[in-house]
């Protein structure tokens, strides 16, 4: 098989299908045609592509948190606690690290250890070990929609067992799952282990069953600037869309930056409709997440709720469709459902106070959101000409020739040559751009804006200025000034 | 090899996240902190497994092994690493581990009680300045002589 | 004696000193001279107008919260742990409510039961009853200015023993701890008091000791619009500077539109500026001051963080010199000190993680802040034409006449005909102006701007908007939409 | 008056803020809610003593005094009332507290023991919604018939 952007052949399709429902006993429990019946019968409000459709109408934004734990009874104890006591509008079942890894044994490993010693020792829900029949669990004893979220690069299993098991939504995609979340795992198998994934979702689709599907946008979740995530989404939504997915949630983590963060969800929302009508997929629905800082908290709690207020209030004045919500034991550890319901009440009460407040139409936000997309264009476009006519080619090429790069990737199939650092006001710019294909005026603009912090630091561009930026927020501030 | 008390231009630190771990980014700067401060890395970068750490630790006759684990599983990744290195004739090596080394927001005494039970030399809490953890290494390194 | 916006001559003001001093006891302690040495033999660290004017130099926001108990060695504790485990950059000392009646007698019992029960039985720090040299214990056991506040009719006694007491700052005003404190407190009699306040902080002015003195901004605290706590600052501001008062610090309490939180600390600079240059004070330090939400707040913790957080990147947005901090226990009782220190930290992980952003100079912002501006105006001249010259007389007779009139306030002398109420994006505008003196196109547009909510909630215009509005934040909004 | 179980119209409730408390908002919409809800209010406002209430209470042959106190002085402010209540021949008449009656987050159990051993009918605690202590009010009369 040789990797193209094209739909999947069902043929092709179910050969694979039988190979992947094998790589564990519980894929032997995935019947589409029984599963289809099965998410017809769930509730409205179990579907959270109908969920965030309403949210788009009414231009509110809803509150999602990450948990996960080992076992069954817990998650489910876990879930409805954060939906009564946390308020969450929509609900997540994050995965474990060893099924991520496609690590199944391990996995089990983890679950009888968590029996064994009454506390989790895995650090999200082995969702294919457990099964179909489990997952529905999960999925019925909550009211509102529940999402899976991971960072498994192939995630073909999983998909099959989430989605017979009632779950929504599917996060990740063949680039966003991989380049951050993998060392050694090929672009060309992960985007096609996708394909299958999204076609999957495409299949459901074709049944009336709509599936949300979210390509994870903060990547590494560290100073990432927005063109390069959202190059990422637009890759991933337009391979995505030709497998026939219909509903998209795109997303962003936060940089800090109020204006940069505004201009990111607008650019990425205005980014991604342009090159989905210009591919024919004026029919898709695009949903917006704006993820609350993702990189290094500071460890006291009352400094985090600081920095998770800040993520609610931008996330609602950005008009994101959905934010997703991090903890005040974010520095720490994996939280407990208190933790996780703290971190919730405080986003949904800034969310619900700025409903009625936008900030997206201002003349800075504009001139911001327009480079971005002038940005992302540069990025897209290369990886289009890269793959001569081949999206799915041409992001591996991309990736090779470093014309797309994730700052601080651990795999080996990204160039990281990028380094970004923040400029006097914080917002995230290129210290060193590689090999991206940027116009000289993108880079001068980059340029200036670090040399105008460079001299009010009264110090050199230069590698330092990343590490300081990286603790930062850890340390109280957004940019890393020298001290 | 330093236990044979050689004389040493530069302490040398083999460094690597355990396990299925991707956590990249204070491996980075670990790195860059440790040659910055004069001594030899051996980065492994993420998802490291006791073998390659091990490996490593010989061929490049390492004073210390520095594992990171952030993502949870460091309990589980890091049984038995001691035991390992003494099979494969580096039992003296140093053994540093740091990050979020076990599921959840815990005392870290407690985390410390475990992981020195499990023959790690020093084990460090998140948000551990690297200069800290040097000076350790060069304190430790010189108490042997 | 008749009220007169005039420098108390020096016989007149020793005259009534001798009355004050005899109020109480403690008062006998105070020797100017010699409290006047003291003040100058303190560090630098504890001077608030130096450190308000590095603030604004730099381009800071300080950080302050509110606390204060029953006993010296308790407050001491208290301060402390502000200043290091609650990183306050400055420090208060909030006074109980039977010392701002001047019922000292009712404050020792406090004391006495404070001692017996082991906990705080009053709701601030009695001062007075304390006395110079307790104070002075205080001042020295911290190393960061320290400021008295508390909500005090007529506060002369406890100007006097704050400041021989090595306090370097002083809140309130005659009509700012009148209107909202008090009931049946005349108007004539708070001014006239205040003008006293004023002058003792000019004396020491004179000799050198800059003490900073800074009316109550938030007034009720509860849905203020932004010309009306603007109006009573500039006057307030002029009464002070006649008195010779150099160092002051003007105070606005958030609202909750960000527009209109950030126009409002820039336009009270601007229009209180004005004025005082207007009447020749243009040697008068102007600082600005911006209380986080006022008025009531959610009693689960995790959501009044939100709120907190809201405030503080309000407060830091706006560029006010410093913040005033409200805890997570606000809706329940006077908080703890580990309360304290949290809301603290939240607000100063938002202030630093934004000091290198500003959000004042946006077209939005602009016209807000002239709007208020051209209000304020209105207001302040008004009570300058009925005083017929005599700010001091033409304040009494605004507030007879209602052109100058406080929501909510519980003083018979206000006229209490103003009702406001937030319009679409929850700005605060006029529902009912009363008897201010609004040109027509202003009273359109706040009309309209009503009207325009009206419409969204299918309701009429009218006083149910008024109590949905008080209670909105407490429930989780900020515009009271009907359920 | 209501203990001689004559036909009433309307409830009435004498309403005040106790001691030196200013909080004013509070007040303002009970007196609201309560004239909504079809029940003759005396509103004293704030900073009202207890001789204030007993009063007014006296002179409206009031079934109920509600007072409130806020700022956290609620405790020395009420002690007492009751007996002066029965002093001046109105020792029937209901009274009911809100607020936040202490200085301090405290448990409410607590709170409203305290309080009900001062003679109070009913204690509030913060963030009760008028209509809710208004039915109270409606079943404590019925009750007395
Ligand atoms: C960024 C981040 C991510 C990024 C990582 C991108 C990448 N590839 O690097 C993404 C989003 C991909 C991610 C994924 C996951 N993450 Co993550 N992540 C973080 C986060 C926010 C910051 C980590 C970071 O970069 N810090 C900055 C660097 C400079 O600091 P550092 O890593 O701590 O390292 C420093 C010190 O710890 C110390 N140190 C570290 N090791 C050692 C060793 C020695 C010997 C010494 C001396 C010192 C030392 O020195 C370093 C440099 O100063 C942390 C929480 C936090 N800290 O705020 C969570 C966190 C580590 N992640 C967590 C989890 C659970 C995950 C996921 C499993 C689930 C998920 N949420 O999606 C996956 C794991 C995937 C996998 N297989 O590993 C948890 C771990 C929980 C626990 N231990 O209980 C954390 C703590 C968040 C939380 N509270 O839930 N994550
Ligand atoms: C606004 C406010 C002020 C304004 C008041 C303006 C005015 N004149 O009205 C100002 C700024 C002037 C002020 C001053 C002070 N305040 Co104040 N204030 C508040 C605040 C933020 C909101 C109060 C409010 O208006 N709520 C909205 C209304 C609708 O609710 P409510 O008052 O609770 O009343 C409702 C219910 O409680 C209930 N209810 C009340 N009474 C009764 C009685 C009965 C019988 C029933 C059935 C129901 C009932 O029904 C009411 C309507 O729904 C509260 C904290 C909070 N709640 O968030 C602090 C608070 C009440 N204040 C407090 C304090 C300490 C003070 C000061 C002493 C010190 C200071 N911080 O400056 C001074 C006191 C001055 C004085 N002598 O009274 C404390 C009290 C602490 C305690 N009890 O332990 C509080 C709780 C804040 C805190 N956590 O520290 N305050």
């Amino acid at each position: 098989m040789t990797l193209a952007n094209r739909r999947i052949p069902t043929d092709e399709f179910e050969r694979i299908r039988e190979e992947v429902l094998a790589q564990w006993p519980t894929g032997a429990d995935v019947d589409f045609a029984e599963a289809v019946a099965y998410q017809r019968g769930l509730p409205a409000s179990s579907r959270l592509a109908d969920r965030l459709a309403a949210a788009s109408r009414e231009g509110t934004t809803l509150v999602q948190p990450r948990a996960g734990v080992a076992l069954v009874d817990e998650l489910i104890a876990l879930l409805r606690y954060l939906e009564h006591e946390g308020e969450a509008d929509l609900l997540p079942t994050t995965i474990d690290s060893y099924t991520r890894q496609n690590a199944y044994g391990d996995a089990e490993k983890g679950i009888h250890e968590s029996r064994a010693e009454g506390r989790s020792m895995l650090n999200g829900f082995p969702a294919v070990n457990h099964g179909v029949r489990e997952c529905r669990r999960v999925v019925e004893a909550v009211s509102v929609p529940v999402q899976v979220r991971h960072g498994t690069p192939d995630a073909r299993l999983l998909a099959e067992i989430s989605y017979a098991g009632g779950f929504s939504g599917f996060e990740g995609g063949g680039i966003s799952y991989n380049i951050p979340y993998a060392k050694k795992a090929p672009l060309e198998r992960t985007i096609a282990d996708w394909q299958y994934v999204d076609r999957l979702t495409g299949l459901y689709e074709e049944q009336g069953i709509s599936l949300d599907r979210e390509p994870f946008g903060p990547l590494t979740g560290t100073l990432v600037p927005p063109c390069i995530s959202h190059a990422v989404a637009v890759i991933e939504a337009l391979l995505a869309a030709v497998q026939g997915v219909r509903h998209l949630t795109l997303g962003y983590g936060q940089c800090g930056n109020l204006v940069q963060d505004v201009a990111a969800i607008r650019s990425l929302r205005l980014v991604a409709e342009e090159y989905l009508d210009r591919y024919g997929f004026g029919d898709v629905h695009v949903s917006t997440v704006f993820h609350q800082w993702m990189g290094g908290f500071p460890q006291d709690e009352a400094k985090a709720f600081g920095v998770i207020g800040w993520g609610a209030a931008s996330a609602a004045l950005s008009g994101a469709t959905k934010v997703i919500v991090k903890t005040p034991h974010e520095a720490l550890g994996v939280p407990t459902k208190e933790a996780n319901g703290q971190g919730l009440r405080a986003t949904k009460q800034l969310v619900a106070m700025l409903r009625d407040q936008r900030m997206d139409e201002t003349a800075a936000v504009r001139e911001e959101s327009d480079r971005i997309v002038a940005e992302t264009r540069c990025l897209v476009d290369r990886a289009i000409a890269l793959g001569e006519g081949d999206l799915a080619v041409g992001a591996v090429r991309a990736f090779e020739a470093g014309t797309l790069d994730v700052p601080f990737a651990p795999s080996r199939f990204n160039a990281g040559k990028v380094l970004p650092a923040r400029d006097d006001r914080g917002a995230v710019r290129f210290l060193d751009p590689g090999a991206l294909p940027f116009p000289k005026d993108l880079l001068d603009f980059h340029r200036a804006c670090l040399e105008e912090r460079a001299r009010r630091e009264r110090r050199e561009v230069g590698f330092q200025m990343v590490i300081d930026d990286i603790y930062a927020i850890g340390k109280g501030r957004l940019v890393g000034r020298p001290r | 090899m330093a236990e044979a008390g050689q004389a040493r231009e530069a302490p040398r630190v083999v460094l690597g996240v355990i396990g299925a771990d991707v956590h990249a980014v204070g491996n980075r700067i670990l790195a860059y902190s440790l040659r910055n401060a004069g001594i030899e890395v051996e980065n492994l970068g993420v998802m490291v497994s006791q073998e390659e750490f091990i490996a490593a630790a010989v061929e490049t006759a390492a004073d210390a092994i520095w594992v990171s684990s952030l993502y949870g599983h460091g309990e589980i990744d890091c049984r038995g690493l001691r035991g390992r290195c003494t099979e494969a004739g580096i039992g003296r090596v140093l053994l540093y581990v740091g990050g979020n080394l076990v599921v959840g927001k815990t005392p870290f005494a407690d985390v410390e009680r475990r992981f020195r039970a499990m023959g790690f030399d020093r084990v460090y809490p998140p948000g551990t300045s690297p200069e800290a953890a040097v000076a350790d290494l060069r304190r430790d390194l010189e108490a042997r002589g």
